[in-house]
């Protein structure tokens, strides 16, 4: 069976919020609940982008909510004892954000069955990493690589200088996905027009070698190695390395032309990036605040199906990736429309962009 | 001026270093203080130069109850000090060391260093030193050292100097030009406070005598008082000021030292071709100004010397080359020239600090297990046998006075199977009492059959002790003679005019 | 009069002082719990009209934040069944575990003058150790977890002592190179958990498989709880310190070149080999306290393994003034707040960071006794009145 | 003492590590990009024939190696830095060109990145210069760096004024030191878990008015203004030092100005004497009537008021936000670099400078495409940091009396 939340999720966010503020008063006897990675929910990117479909829920659906922030230096055993005291605190679905806590989030299924959970980056496996499916568990992944592509793609396009660049926080696979979509999109750009547009911190045929900052936090690193990429002609930028990207924003306001491209939500719409915003390209989106919300509503709708046959992968099918509209930042002629159609073949499976959700 | 203490109490924690003490101190007028280690003369002074605060009596300044509350207010009165412990920066050169605290400035505050350099020429030509004045106190030898302190204290003009046992490392020749300078200050109208343990610079210029015993003035003496009288009034009891030894039972040459040469950090040439044997149940002592490289010789026999040739040999084996570890190990006893420094860990206990060189072996380890039953028996043992004075065998050694901590430096090299005992300057500081008995122990390792090996800077213990002595000078042996040699000749060659 | 005598007695000791410590601090982390709580903050709007609100919803927050830490780290009450009333205690232990271990080994660095600010990266090299034995081998529990352990122990104990040996060798300061150590440490164990030599089959996250079943430390209360076998080991360690440090020839050189190293380097003391020593024996516990996270805690190596332990090791260690005793309890204090900041997060939605900010105070605070006795007017101990 | 063997041992080594790379030069020439946007005249690009300039480069190593190794082993005497110096330069170029042989070296854009890195890394070993100089170990430097960092968005934001926003940053570090000083001081407690302790304080609270207050309100409470560049006349238009050096924000002209100062100050004043011997044996200043406890005071808080200034370069220089965390270990590295500079400004300063080279240097290396993983890269400057310790550095010596509390009886 389809989850519920495919039928919807091609709706953007900004729709359903005003219409439904006013059933916040009426309360609802269910409690949602999150725990975030690292990062904390603030973190302008990933976390936040989650916590923000609990926050809609609370609002939109009335429900309580709980969540609980992971400090940096947090271990595994620490997202078990979250898990396990929002349990405690009488949570009827907790959300997993992020790929670390897969362990903790498939051992508190198995201790609590009649709880249901969901896990954001990652699917569940036993010891050995053969996969497992909890019918509490419902699996959450993005192949945000689709709609990296769109946005290498829309780069390629665009860029000046024939060269782009890209950086990641850590190089993590859930980071590296959008750097590998961003790079064949741009290929396919290459092999259609014969061009020759390049990208710097990705040239390496081995993922490992790509560029990184080395953590997630310090902003002046990503400006750094930002201004260097521009130093090599770098006319446009995809950090993926979620606040760290701030760097990249405030590298492109010192210099004439350069753009960059957000990852995980609108950075277009989000204050912590309204200083260069006209310098925002596009966003890579991977819509969790969307999923969040969907699947918190079909657990309160008694229709919450967990299982791994039942994850759900974000797509552009389906709506969970996407690029952002066109906003300050004029697109070539004739690239908006390449793009729909890029879309529809990526839909149909005319064009396959490889990823690790594909093989 | 005059200075009067009046029943000045001062105690740390539960113990009364001083207890109503009265003293004056009055211009043209030299005043000595005399006591026994531990006795409470450095308290005392602290106290007055506001460094302590009392917690009893009070300091009387030309007729005025005064209050001090740091050294600042002490010096603005008109007070200088030479501490018994160096109160100098080692890593600032002699200016700096001398202008702290009343620094001469250009502009901006900047320091204005010709004129402190000036300064320091000044004082040193008026007193007849010899200093440079961007020499880092460091580098420098104590007695070289001692000087700075002076001329530190002299240089504020201070009305009232008090001399905290300045010549405990001068040399026979530097205490004399120091008792000079005493002379002429006393005679410019100051009032000094002198603390010394040696009776003969007592009787050479004092104008009263004050003696403490425990932390209380036990009475005045005067300076037509015998030696002998002046120690048993310090000390409590009889005194025997002449080392008592029998006539040296010579056996085999056992130590040899043969062509040592060595160099300093800096390339210079410290030691130069020195040779040397030392027969067993004998006492050589090894005489001379500090800083000719008797510090380096020792060194050198302990392991920790580099760049050094030739040859040590005990009994037959090359000591030299060997780790310091091994070198101990083959029987030599070690009593550094700097106890602090380098013979106790100040924050061990007495009973810690007994086994130093031996915590990784019988009786007070068992593989690696420490035997603490057997080190508390063997500590107890030495505390009485050596008479250390602390209140248990647990006692931090910081919390030991000077004499009391070199007795338990003597009673550990001593304790062990020696082959030869190195001992530098094993008396500085230490009050009668405590170098009559060092000397016993001395003399006692002597004649267990091994040979000695002394560094001494005073004449009277060179030739009280040693069965030979020989002078060093810039780095060479340049005689070795009989004890009974006059003084006028030894300090010859000292000065390094050969024989 | 003798009453009075025993309350001044019983005020005056240092015994008090911690409680009074974490009492001051409770109250300064009250004012930012109370000033984040959502309902302060709408009551001190009305404040001038119902003051009345505000106090309660401070009081209630407060309360409420800090009965919560009690519930998630001591005892708490309210659970259903004894063992979940017990739990949180075992969850203190289970933090205090690596936390101690670290501890004790940096506290055997400090006793002997050196200031080894890398257990962080000494933890990550004991995990790698140990999660190379404990993935790699099949062979029986009896063998196979002692073998983890003492790997763990190893690596913390290789980098570690490199880190004396350079000094023993070129001088370089410690502090310097361990600072390096750590991020050194960290990016290579990111790096290996991209490779086969760590991450684990048909996995594209940086995580390795769980550790093999035998080389595990066992849970030492059953399943429902996190306890396990390295609080044991934490244990003998601590009486292993105490011992290597007061009882042993080779801890009486560690603690004499800690005080004076040139009587005793006079004294025969071997001062390369005794750095080299003093080092590796410090990373080797550090190294333990990684060992103990991957076999025990959290059974599979991940980059967060090292958390924020080895920083923690430094306070816990000198505010246990570098005894082992002291040490386990700074240590149990430390695991106490880790293991109560989840459900004062879960339960009342207090800011993680207040529990950091808590527990800085708490240790300034526990460091200063005359601090807590001017601000509590408590009369002073004998000793410093003389 | 023998002189010591290390800085001829490590030259050969590092010379070894050289010939390593040099037959793998490819490429034909070295393009070096001078030019930036400001200069006076058009600079071309610069082309060195690779090869040639490598083969120069290692005459250059080779010259310098002989020359240590002649005055160690023959004529026992030290290698002079000058020499380790043009050795270091040799060496890095011949580096440059190994990566950077057939593309285009950004030559200004390296260096001025590396000076923006060293940033706040040079004021945060100025204020461990002056805390530890007068006796007071300064682990607290994070700590300061952040609040400073912190403080400044937030006030610069309200005020909308950068000026504004450095002075309160300023405050702000001083009084992080100002707990650390009187913990230390007054209360005796150990420096090293106060300035452990007082990181992991301000990071607790730094974060948490950030999530409670900043991400609520970003564009009222963290929207700083950033420095604007102000170019010097004539000094700009120099060729690479300019731009790098000239055309920079004021808060970087400030650390010039601290760096000298500072230097200054601790060895050419009244005041920097008594603070170090203060810093060296506070007994022996009490004993000329300096008032210790009021030396070490002002002190360390004039260092913590440099780290807050420093700690408003990550945001109102650099990043024009206040991000959770954003100073990242700057503080420990700053550490670091005061003790591998001896304690003394300037070294410090050009300790801190190497390292953000080697960051920024590797990150070049990331973009031009090299053969080693990322996190290989990301260890340059660590590595680096503890071979130039281990093999030029060596032993030092810190001041007497740092870490020890002064009691009086
Ligand atoms: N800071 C202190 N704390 C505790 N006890 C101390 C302190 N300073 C000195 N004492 C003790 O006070 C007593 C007097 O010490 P003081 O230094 O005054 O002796 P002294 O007469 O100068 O002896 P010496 O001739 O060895 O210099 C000694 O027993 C010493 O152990
Ligand atoms: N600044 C200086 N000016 C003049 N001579 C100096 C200076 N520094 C050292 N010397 C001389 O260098 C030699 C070695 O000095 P050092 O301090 O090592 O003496 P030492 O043999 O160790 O004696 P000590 O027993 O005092 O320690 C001595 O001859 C000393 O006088
Ligand atoms: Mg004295
Ligand atoms: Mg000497």
């Amino acid at each position: 069976a389809a989850a519920p939340e495919e039928e919807e999720s091609a709706e953007g966010t900004d729709s359903g919020t005003s219409e439904e503020t006013e059933t916040e008063t009426e309360t609802v006897d269910y409690k949602a609940c999150m725990v975030s990675d690292e990062g904390g929910f603030d973190d302008a990117s990933f976390n936040e982008e989650a916590f923000n479909g609990l926050q809609r829920a609370e609002s939109e659906l009335g429900i309580e909510t709980a969540a609980v922030e992971s400090n940096t230096g947090a271990t595994l055993t620490e997202y078990s004892s979250a898990i396990d005291s929002l349990v405690g605190e009488g949570c009827d679905m907790v959300f997993g954000v992020g790929f670390a806590l897969a362990t903790a989030v498939r051992d508190a299924a198995l201790a609590n069955p009649d709880t249901d959970f969901a896990l954001i980056d990652s699917g569940l496996s036993n010891d050995d990493f053969s996969p497992l499916s909890l019918e509490n568990v419902k699996p959450i992944q993005y192949d945000t690589a689709e709609a990296a592509f769109l946005a290498g793609y829309l780069a390629a396009a665009t860029t000046e200088t024939g060269t782009l660049a890209t950086y990641g926080g850590i190089l993590f696979p859930t980071v590296t996905i959008f750097m590998d979509g961003f790079k064949q999109g741009v290929d396919y750009y290459n092999a259609e027009n014969g061009t020759d547009v390049s990208v710097l911190g990705a040239t390496d045929e081995d993922q490992a070698n790509w560029s990184a900052t080395g953590d997630f936090s310090d902003i002046a690193k990503g400006k750094n190695l930002s201004e260097q990429f521009i130093d090599q002609n770098a006319d446009i930028i995809l950090p993926v390395a979620g606040p760290v990207g701030q760097g990249t924003g405030q590298a492109s306001l010192d210099s004439e032309g350069v753009l960059l491209i957000g990852v995980d939500s609108d950075w277009y719409n989000l204050e912590a990036h309204a200083e260069y915003k006209q310098n925002i390209l596009t966003s890579i989106e991977k819509k969790m605040s969307d999923a969040v919300f969907n699947v918190i509503q079909s657990g309160l709708d008694g229709t919450f199906v967990g299982g791994d046959e039942n994850q759900y992968v974000g797509n552009l099918a389906n709506g969970g990736v996407r690029i952002s509209p066109e906003h300050e930042v004029a697109y070539p002629d004739g690239i908006q429309t390449a793009l729909e159609a890029l879309t529809d073949q990526i839909i149909s499976g005319e064009l396959v962009v490889n990823s690790l959700y594909k093989n | 001026m005059r200075l009067e203490l009046k029943g000045i109490t001062k105690k740390f924690g539960d113990f009364t270093a001083n207890d109503q003490i009265d003293l004056v101190a009055e211009s043209g007028e030299i005043h000595c203080l005399l006591g026994e280690n531990g006795a409470g003369k450095s308290t005392l002074m602290n106290v007055l130069y506001g460094l302590y605060q009392a917690d009893g009596g009070e300091i009387v300044l030309d007729g005025k109850p005064t209050v001090f509350a740091g050294p600042g207010e002490a010096m603005k009165a008109g007070i200088g000090m030479v501490h018994q412990h160096f109160m100098l920066i080692p890593v600032f050169t002699v200016a700096e060391n001398v202008i702290l605290g009343h620094e001469p400035t250009k502009a901006l505050g900047f320091l204005d260093v010709d004129k402190a350099r000036e300064l320091v020429r000044e004082i040193s030509e008026r007193f007849g030193f010899d200093i440079d004045p961007d020499a880092v106190v460091g580098d420098l030898p104590v007695g070289v050292q001692q000087r700075v302190e002076i001329i530190k204290a002299l240089i504020s003009d201070a009305q009232v100097l008090i001399f905290d046992e300045p010549t405990a490392v001068l040399t026979p020749q530097e205490t004399d030009e120091l008792m000079q300078i005493m002379r002429q200050l006393k005679d410019e109208g100051k009032a000094i406070v002198f603390i010394t343990h040696k009776l003969r610079e007592v009787k050479e210029v004092a104008d009263k005598i004050t003696v403490i015993r425990l932390g209380k003035v036990v009475g005045q003496a005067k300076p037509s008082d015998s030696s002998e009288q002046l120690a048993s009034m310090m000390v409590g009891r009889e005194v025997d000021l002449s080392v008592d030894k029998q006539p040296a039972q010579l056996g085999e040459a056992s130590f040899q030292v043969k062509n040592l040469t060595a160099f300093s950090a800096q390339g210079s040439k410290v030691l130069d071709d020195v040779s040397f044997e030392v027969q067993r149940g004998e006492i050589f002592v090894i005489a001379g100004v500090q800083g000719n490289g008797q510090t380096e010789l020792a060194e050198s026999i302990l392991g920790i010397q580099d760049k050094v040739s030739g040859s040590i040999k005990l009994e037959g084996k090359e000591l030299l080359g060997r780790s310091v570890k091994n070198v101990l190990d083959s029987g030599v006893g070690f009593v550094p020239e700097d106890r602090t420094e380098d013979g106790l860990v100040a924050d061990f206990t007495i009973a810690e600090n007994l086994m130093l060189d031996r915590s990784d072996r019988p009786p007070f380890a068992k593989g690696i297990q420490l035997q603490l039953k057997k080190l508390h028996e063997f500590a107890e043992e030495k505390l009485k046998s050596y008479d250390i004075r602390a209140q248990s065998i647990f006692s931090k050694a910081r919390q030991l006075s000077g004499g009391n901590q070199q007795k338990v430096v003597l009673a550990r090299e001593l304790s062990r199977d020696l082959k030869l005992l190195v001992a530098s300057q094993p008396t500085r500081g230490l009050d009668v009492g405590s170098i009559e008995f060092v000397h016993e122990q001395i003399v006692a390792a002597r004649d267990s059959g091994i040979p000695v090996v002394i560094i001494a800077t005073e004449l009277d213990e060179a030739t009280q002790l040693g069965d030979r002595v020989a002078v060093m000078y810039k780095g060479k042996i340049v005689g070795i003679v009989s004890p009974e040699t006059p003084r006028e000749e030894l300090g010859k060659l000292m000065a390094g005019i050969s024989a | 009069m003798k009453q009075q005598n025993l309350v001044r007695e019983i005020f005056s000791g240092n015994a008090v002082i911690p409680i009074f410590a974490v009492l001051a601090s409770f109250l300064f982390g009250g004012i930012l719990i109370a000033f984040a709580n959502e309902e302060v903050q709408q009551a001190s709007g009305y404040f001038f009209s119902r003051p009345g609100d505000t106090i309660s919803a401070v009081l209630n927050s407060v309360f409420g934040a800090y009965d919560a830490l009690f519930r998630g780290s001591i005892f708490n009450y309210q659970a259903s069944s004894a063992e979940g009333m017990i739990k949180p205690l075992t969850e203190t232990l289970a933090y205090a575990t690596p936390i101690t271990l670290a501890g004790l080994g940096l506290a055997v660095s400090f006793r002997s003058g050196l200031f080894n600010i890398g257990a962080q990266g000494q933890i990550i090299f004991g995990a790698m150790f140990a999660a190379y034995v404990g993935l790699s081998f099949e062979l029986p529990f009896l063998i196979h977890m002692p073998m983890a352990v003492l790997a763990g122990l190893l690596g913390g104990a290789l980098w570690g002592g490199l880190v004396g040996l350079l000094k023993a060798t070129t001088g370089a300061n410690e502090v310097v190179v361990t600072i390096m150590f750590n991020y050194v440490a960290l990016l290579l164990l990111t790096y290996l958990l991209k490779t086969p030599v760590f991450q684990a089959p048909n996995q594209v996250n940086p995580i390795s498989s769980p550790v093999a079943e035998s080389s595990r430390l066992p849970g030492i209360l059953g399943d429902g709880f996190r306890l396990h076998f390295g609080l044991i080991i934490m244990l003998a360690m601590v009486v292993a310190v105490w011992w290597l440090m007061h009882r042993s020839s080779i801890g009486y050189q560690f603690r004499a070149l800690g005080y004076n190293p040139s009587a005793a380097r006079t004294a025969g003391i071997n001062i390369p080999l005794t750095y080299i020593l003093v080092m590796a024996v410090s990373g080797g516990l550090a190294g333990m306290a990684g060992a103990s996270q991957v076999l025990g805690a959290d059974r599979q190596l991940t980059v967060g393994i090292s958390a924020t332990f080895g920083f923690d090791a430094i306070t816990v260690a000198l505010l246990g003034r570098n005894n082992p005793f002291g040490v386990l309890a700074a240590g149990i204090l430390f695991g106490g707040l880790r293991s109560g900041a989840v459900l004062m997060q879960a339960n009342q939605g207090v800011p993680v960071d207040i529990v950091l900010v808590v527990q800085s105070t708490i240790v300034l605070f526990i460091a200063a006794p005359p601090l807590v006795r001017s601000l509590f007017r408590l009369p002073k101990p004998k000793a410093v009145q003389a | 003492m023998k002189q010591s063997k290390k800085t001829p041992i490590a030259l050969m080594l590092l010379l070894a590590v050289a010939s390593l790379i040099i037959p793998n030069v490819q490429g034909q020439q070295l393009e070096v990009r001078v030019a930036t946007g400001t200069d006076l005249f058009p600079i071309p690009n610069i082309i060195l024939p690779s090869q040639g300039f490598v083969a120069v480069m290692l005459i250059l190593m080779l010259a310098m190696t002989a020359l240590s190794v002649y005055l160690t082993f023959v004529r026992n005497r030290k290698t002079p830095l000058i020499a380790v110096i043009a050795f270091g330069f040799g060496l890095v170029m011949t580096v440059l060109t190994w990566l950077f042989s057939g593309a285009t070296m950004g030559i200004t854009t390296l260096l001025a990145g590396s000076l923006a890195l060293a940033v706040p890394l040079i004021f945060g070993s100025l204020s461990g210069a002056l805390s530890e100089r007068v006796g007071i170990i300064n682990i607290a430097i994070e700590g300061q760096l952040l609040a400073g960092a912190f403080t400044s968005a937030l006030v610069a934001s309200v005020t909308d004024s950068v000026l504004i926003g450095i002075f309160a940053a300023m405050i702000a570090g001083s009084l992080v030191a100002a707990i650390l000083a009187v913990f230390s001081i007054k209360y005796l407690v150990d420096q090293i878990i106060t300035g452990v302790v007082i990181n992991v304080l301000i990071i607790g609270l730094t974060s948490f008015l950030f999530s409670t207050l900043l991400a609520d309100n970003i564009s009222i409470l963290n929207q700083p203004p950033r420095f604007e560049r102000i170019s010097i006349p004539l000094l700009s238009q120099i060729p690479i030092a300019g731009p790098v050096l000239f055309n920079q924000t004021l808060i970087v002209y400030l650390m010039y100005l601290a760096v000298a100062g500072v230097f200054l100050a601790l060895f050419k004043t009244r005041w920097g004497l008594r603070l170090r011997s203060v810093g060296e044996y506070p007994k022996a200043s009490d004993t000329v009537g300096i008032n210790v406890f009021r030396t070490r005071y002002m002190s360390v808080m004039i260092g913590g008021a440099l780290a807050g200034l420093g700690g408003s370069f990550f945001t109102l220089g650099q990043v024009g936000a206040f991000g959770k965390e954003m100073t990242n270990g700057a503080g420990y590295i700053a550490l670091a670099a005061l003790i591998f500079g001896r304690w003394n400004p300037i070294y410090a300063a050009m300790a801190a400078l190497l390292f953000g080279f080697a960051l920024n240097l590797q990150y070049a290396l990331q973009i031009v495409g090299s053969p080693l993983p990322s996190e290989f890269l990301l260890m340059l400057p660590y590595v680096l940091t503890v071979v130039a310790v281990a093999g030029l550095v060596g032993k030092v010596r810190g001041p007497a009396a740092a870490g020890k509390p002064y009691v009086k009886s």
